[in-house]
């Protein structure tokens, strides 16, 4: 639904959720906001309640005991919406990929979703760890299309 | 009078705030504030990397992993799951990897998060096991003082071939 | 002093001797082996007769070792700088121990810990599930060796749901919230806006460090898990596991690696404290002072990247030393930006301190008084608040404290506000150790040249982080650590949230919740009507 | 003409509280050291909510009709507001007050309606506030204008008098910050404890709907300010609109900038200092009118 998300671009309200991180992510989502980087400028806005959000930001493996929540909270958030894996541990479970007590990441999470039905419209990935805030507004900026995307897979043959 | 002060005191912060004006930097319009010290992603240079494993090996978190298949030995890295830690580089016999400053590495798709530098594996010349990648071997072999026909067996080979030759040399022939 | 530390050396081995204990002394610590019938005894003399602090309990699965489980209680003096370790052994078929909690009440989490991840049984007191998400499957417990770290159980009924409710004086509190750290899930009973009950669920973060470090891990692969336990004070983490393993393998590392830790450590205690404040405004609805807050904050975080690299998560920590010097030129940088720093931070707390709002509502609120802060042997600023004098860096001198002077700020009054004004002294104490320490630093090597660590040695130690203590508690093993405890401060601190809430408006309580520091504030639990007329509570307890 | 300027006020009305609030986010902004926003973001934001999925709630229909008859009444009492500035006939302007006190009770009620502890424990407090504010912002603006009339019409300057209209006025600035919900007095929100309280479960259109009510209001009491103070000054009737709406901008700007300087009050303190403040006030206006009128 390219159209749909045409209309979120202008403003982005983001709903935050920790699903065990370790809270570096966090304070620099909290410092993407404040007077240096400034994201409101771009429309973002931090919301108290998933009704309200457009975009879910993940920061964590996600835990076992955060996983039903996490779930929740997205089918809660009205459509369109999209899905922000942040950090290591977002985007792929990060140091804690394979331990017992965590699912491993967004992607892992994508296939639960599947199964439940619950649909989102689109997935960012930022990685770092921690993100850094300017890479928050790289991803914003990515999301509104005012950059290019810049990260792409290689192929190298060492020979 | 202290009672005034004291009760206007908040509103000196206006007077902070017309102090130090805007300070938000325009990013992406502008340069972001970066430190010339930043840990950003790494970069392996595929023409020097030899596949050692050295790397992969200090990663704390699997973000460079080798994906072996009979006659390729890949390393993968992960900049998903990557924690900028630089412990690569500290290990890298070879130099192969360089850190670099750059942040802007968000993406949609999940597949621009891995890049790949393929290694193709020596077999070996009795039993055609594969074994280390072929730059390792000429690594080795520029370094140490072995000869090109012990190194080009496999360890079950060469362990082998040490046993048979000592068997010869004791009691004159190879036990089945 | 020397003659009344060797005197109270003496009397604690006498007191173990009394009680079949053995005792061996290494350095600052007293290693004491009991048999677990005597161990309620010797807690309660170490912690209500001769006051000794305690700081967590460690539970060891050393069957392949010896064929035992242990029990390990670490206890502090803090006036004679001594660890005291109370080890018991454990019967391995039927592992089961007297709980300590009716002497020292404390030890509540860390024995259920102890049950869920290695299956110890306590008795003498209520046992429950604390650390493993609920569906977790019975006899399985993951700190034992024979449990592969990456076990993934199938669970079932992840959804929760609440049999309807129509009770509206339940308030959901728990952590979404900007700048805040564990996941954690309050239940507010409250009457009007009065608080009456408090019920907790946390440990969402439960991500099998413990495990994690004794499998996957190298040693020096810790010190970057280390860093991941907490975002905010991960290089406390670091420094205090690096420490450990370092006393454990009695290694000498080179006085400027030191030097530069304690200076990291405060560059970290002063954006932990200004991240606090700043968020301490936001909760009570002050936007503009926690955006001032943190635009002086940005300061430290350029800072940090330009001493570390890397804003947060330093990662400049190994075992045997640090990985990144501090030049002339950083030094002067450094130099610079705090004199800049204390300058705009006066100026700017004084006012914020002074709004009207802020003051009445950090004044009074989230009492807990000192008999109370004792008894949950809560941890750093909470503690310092509330009247009790400890700090790990003057009491447990490690990394280059001991060559510093600085005062430790103690409040009596208990209350939000007293929590705060600990922060606040304590930035400024930070800024005025950090210029010690850049003016004393010693050249030489930043770190230590080829050490080996000797298999089975133990080593414990306490880092004051910015919220408190941390205990790193480490035996080391292969190439890695056969057992690696942590206890962050928030730890101890969380229990004593139920007295800090109790008749509290609710409007305070996000503010209280904070004041200690793991600075979460809400959760939601959203009430939705299905298209099908089935009601149910959806929770969404999780978040910063 | 009066039908035209009337139309042209009442558009004004409906659109310009959206820029408005733009530029308090703008100026809120730069006094915390940014940029901020562009002004037209709450558009922005309004026209997102409008196009997203609407996630229902059983009572959504009469929240509905709350808000419907919110906007109407509200809609209507601008229009008087306008008729009273433009004429100068204090009929309207009691019409106009009592269309308010139907709206904000409309918009009070509506949060109540939703089944969520969040939405129920803000919804409350909102009752709390409104009840003090309202009734003390309706009382201040009335007694405003009688006193100024009052004062106006006296040829002598009597100083009890003019005491009196001082403290009635600050009465209706105070009450009337208070009843637009600005920093200290955003308690209904309170989103650290409450997770935006009142606010929690809307969404998309029926958000946009709420939000939208909530500028609505804003701009409804500040016009009525704005508006009491100029019609008495300024006899000239296209010229009085003129400068009711510049002062309205400017008294948007003062609010915002005071809200700025402030946290966030408590359930139980915000009602207490309020009514104290009210009642000290209006008695001594009242007083200074006795004075004037007997002594």
């Amino acid at each position: 639904m390219p159209s749909k998300l045409e209309s979120i671009k202008k403003s982005i309200w983001v709903f935050h959720l920790n699903t065990g991180s370790c809270n570096a992510c966090d304070i620099e989502i909290l410092d993407a906001l404040t007077p240096f980087h400034d994201a409101e400028r771009f429309g973002v806005k931090l919301v108290g309640t998933p009704r309200h959000a457009d975009a879910i930001l993940l920061t964590g493996p996600t835990t076992l005991e955060a996983l039903p929540k996490v779930i929740n909270a997205i089918e809660a958030s009205p459509r369109p919406r999209i899905l922000i894996a942040l950090g290591s541990c977002g985007s792929s479970g990060g140091i804690w990929h394979d331990t017992y007590s965590t699912i491993g990441g967004v992607n892992s999470l994508l296939k639960i979703l599947k199964e439940r039905g619950v649909d989102v419209d689109a997935i960012y990935y930022i990685p770092g760890c921690p993100v850094r805030p300017e890479a928050v507004l790289y991803a914003i900026a990515l999301i509104k299309g005012i950059v290019e995307k810049r990260v792409k897979s290689v192929v190298l043959n060492a020979e | 009078m202290n009672f005034i002060r004291k009760a206007v005191k908040p509103a000196e912060l206006l007077i902070i705030a017309g102090k130090t004006k805007r300070v938000t930097v325009k990013y992406p319009f502008e340069k972001p504030i970066l430190s010339p010290e930043f840990r950003g992603s790494i970069e392996i240079n595929h023409e020097k990397c030899i596949g050692c494993g050295a790397c992969v090996n200090a990663c704390p978190p699997n973000a460079l992993e080798f994906v072996e298949s009979s006659d390729k030995r890949t390393l993968r890295y992960n900049i998903g799951r990557c924690i900028f830690c630089w412990r690569c580089i500290d290990v890298c016999p070879v130099n192969a990897i360089t850190g670099t400053r750059n942040f802007e590495l968000a993406t949609n798709d999940p597949l621009d998060l891995y890049s790949y530098i393929v290694h193709s594996k020596t077999k070996c010349t009795s039993c055609s096991k594969t074994g280390e990648t072929v730059k390792m071997r000429k690594y080795i072999m520029q370094r140490s003082p072995v000869t090109e026909n012990y190194i080009n067996n496999c360890p079950d080979c060469r362990r082998e071939k040490f046993i048979n030759a000592l068997s010869v040399r004791k009691v004159g022939f190879v036990a089945k | 002093m020397l003659m009344d530390r060797n005197h109270i050396i003496q009397e604690y081995i006498s007191l173990a001797k009394s009680l079949n204990g053995n005792v061996t002394i290494d350095n600052d610590t007293l290693h004491i082996i009991i048999p677990k019938e005597s161990l309620v005894e010797i807690a309660d003399k170490l912690f209500n007769k001769y006051q000794c602090d305690f700081r967590t309990c460690i539970g060891v699965d050393e069957r392949p070792v010896n064929g035992y489980f242990s029990m390990t209680y670490v206890f502090t003096d803090n006036r004679n700088s001594l660890y005291l370790l109370i080890k018991t052994y454990i019967d391995s078929l039927n592992p089961s121990t007297p709980s300590i909690m009716k002497v020292v009440p404390a030890v509540d989490w860390c024995e259920m810990e102890a049950r869920d991840l290695l299956g110890i049984e306590f008795t003498d007191r209520e046992q429950y599930k604390l650390v493993l998400p609920p569906g977790w499957p019975d006899n399985v417990y993951p700190l034992r060796k024979e449990v592969p770290y990456n076990y993934r159980p199938l669970l079932r009924g992840t959804s929760e749901k609440i049999s309807p409710s129509t009770e509206l004086g339940v308030i959901p509190i728990g952590p979404y919230h900007p700048a805040l750290h564990e996941p954690e899930y309050f239940e507010l009973y409250v009457e009007g806006e009065r608080v009456i009950d408090v019920k907790y669920r946390g440990f969402h973060v439960h991500r099998g460090i413990e495990k994690l470090a004794e499998t996957r891990m190298t040693y020096q692969q810790v010190n970057f898990l280390a860093e991941r336990i907490c975002g905010i004070c991960g290089f406390e983490h670091s420094t205090c596991y690096a420490l450990a393993v370092e006393k454990a393998a009695k290694l000498d590392v080179p006085e400027r690696a030191q030097y530069i830790r304690s200076i990291i450590l405060e560059v970290e205690r002063i954006h932990s404290h200004l991240l606090w404040l700043g968020v301490a405004f936001h909760v009570v609805g002050y936007d503009a002072g926690f955006m001032h807050m943190w635009r002086i904050r940005e300061k430290i975080m350029y800072l940090a990247e330009l001493l570390t690299g890397s804003r947060k998560t330093y990662g400049i920590n190994l075992i045997g030393g640090v990985r990144k010097d501090i030049n002339e030129d950083k030094k002067q940088k450094t130099l610079e930006t705090l004199r800049e720093l204390e300058k705009e931070f006066r100026e700017l707390i004084e006012i914020a301190i002074n709004v009207p709002q802020v003051k009445k509502r950090l004044s009074g609120t989230g009492l807990l008084p000192k008999e109370d802060a004792v008894k949950f042997s809560v941890e750093g600023p909470v503690a310092r608040a509330s009247g009790v004098n400890k700090d790990a860096r003057r009491d447990q001198p490690y990394a280059a404290y001991k060559y510093t002077s600085f005062k430790v700020p103690v409040y009596t009054e208990g209350d939000n506000m007293a929590r705060a004004l600990v922060r606040i002294n304590e930035i400024f104490e930070s800024i005025s150790i950090i210029e010690q320490l850049l003016d004393k630093i010693p050249r030489g090597p930043i770190m230590l040249e080829d050490f080996d660590i000797p298999e089975g040695k133990i080593g414990v130690q306490v880092v004051e982080a910015p919220r408190g203590g941390d205990v790193h508690f480490v035996i080391t093993g292969h190439g890695k650590p056969y057992r690696w405890r942590v206890r962050a401060p928030t730890y101890n601190n969380i229990p004593a949230l139920k007295i800090m809430l109790k008749d509290q408006p609710l409007a305070d309580a996000p503010l209280t919740i904070a004041s200690i520091d793991p600075c979460f504030s809400c959760t939601d639990r959203i009430l939705v009507i299905r298209e099908n007329g089935k009601r149910e509570w959806l929770r969404i307890t999780t978040g910063v | 003409m009066l039908l035209v300027y009337l139309t042209l006020g009442l558009i004004i009305g409906v659109i310009s509280p959206v820029f408005f609030d733009g530029i308090e986010r703008k100026l809120k902004a730069y006094l915390q050291s940014r940029i901020g926003p562009p002004i037209t973001q709450t558009l922005y934001d309004l026209l997102k909510l409008i196009n997203k999925e609407v996630k229902p709630i059983h009572t959504t229909p009469f929240i509905v009709l709350y808000l419907l008859s919110f906007i109407s009444s509200t809609l209507a009492s601008i229009l008087m507001v306008e008729i009273y500035v433009y004429t100068g006939e204090s009929l309207y302007i009691t019409l106009g007050l009592s269309l308010l006190a139907i709206s904000l009770t409309s918009l009070t009620i509506a949060p109540l309606l939703v089944p969520n502890p969040f939405s129920y424990a803000g919804g409350m407090r909102e009752v709390v506030l409104a009840l003090i504010n309202e009734s003390a912002f309706i009382v201040s603006v009335t007694m405003y204008i009688s006193l100024i009339n009052n004062l106006l019409q006296t040829e002598a300057l009597s100083i009890p008098l003019v005491l009196s209209v001082i403290t009635i006025t600050i009465t209706m600035f105070v009450s009337g910050y208070a009843l637009t919900g600005r920093a200290p007095f955003d308690i209904a929100e309170a989103e650290p404890e409450l997770a935006s309280g009142i606010l929690v479960e809307f969404s998309g259109k029926l958000l946009a709907a709420y939000l939208y009510c909530n500028l609505l209001k804003r701009f409804l009491i500040t016009l009525i300010t704005a508006g009491v103070i100029t019609a008495p000054l300024i006899k000239h009737s296209v010229f009085s609109l003129a400068t009711t709406f510049v002062l309205t901008v400017l008294l948007w700007i003062v609010f915002a900038v005071i809200s700025v300087t402030l946290g966030r009050s408590r359930v139980d303190l915000a009602p207490k200092t309020l009514a104290k403040t009210y009642i000290l006030f209006i008695s001594l206006s009242i007083t200074g009118l006795l004075v004037h009128a007997y002594g």
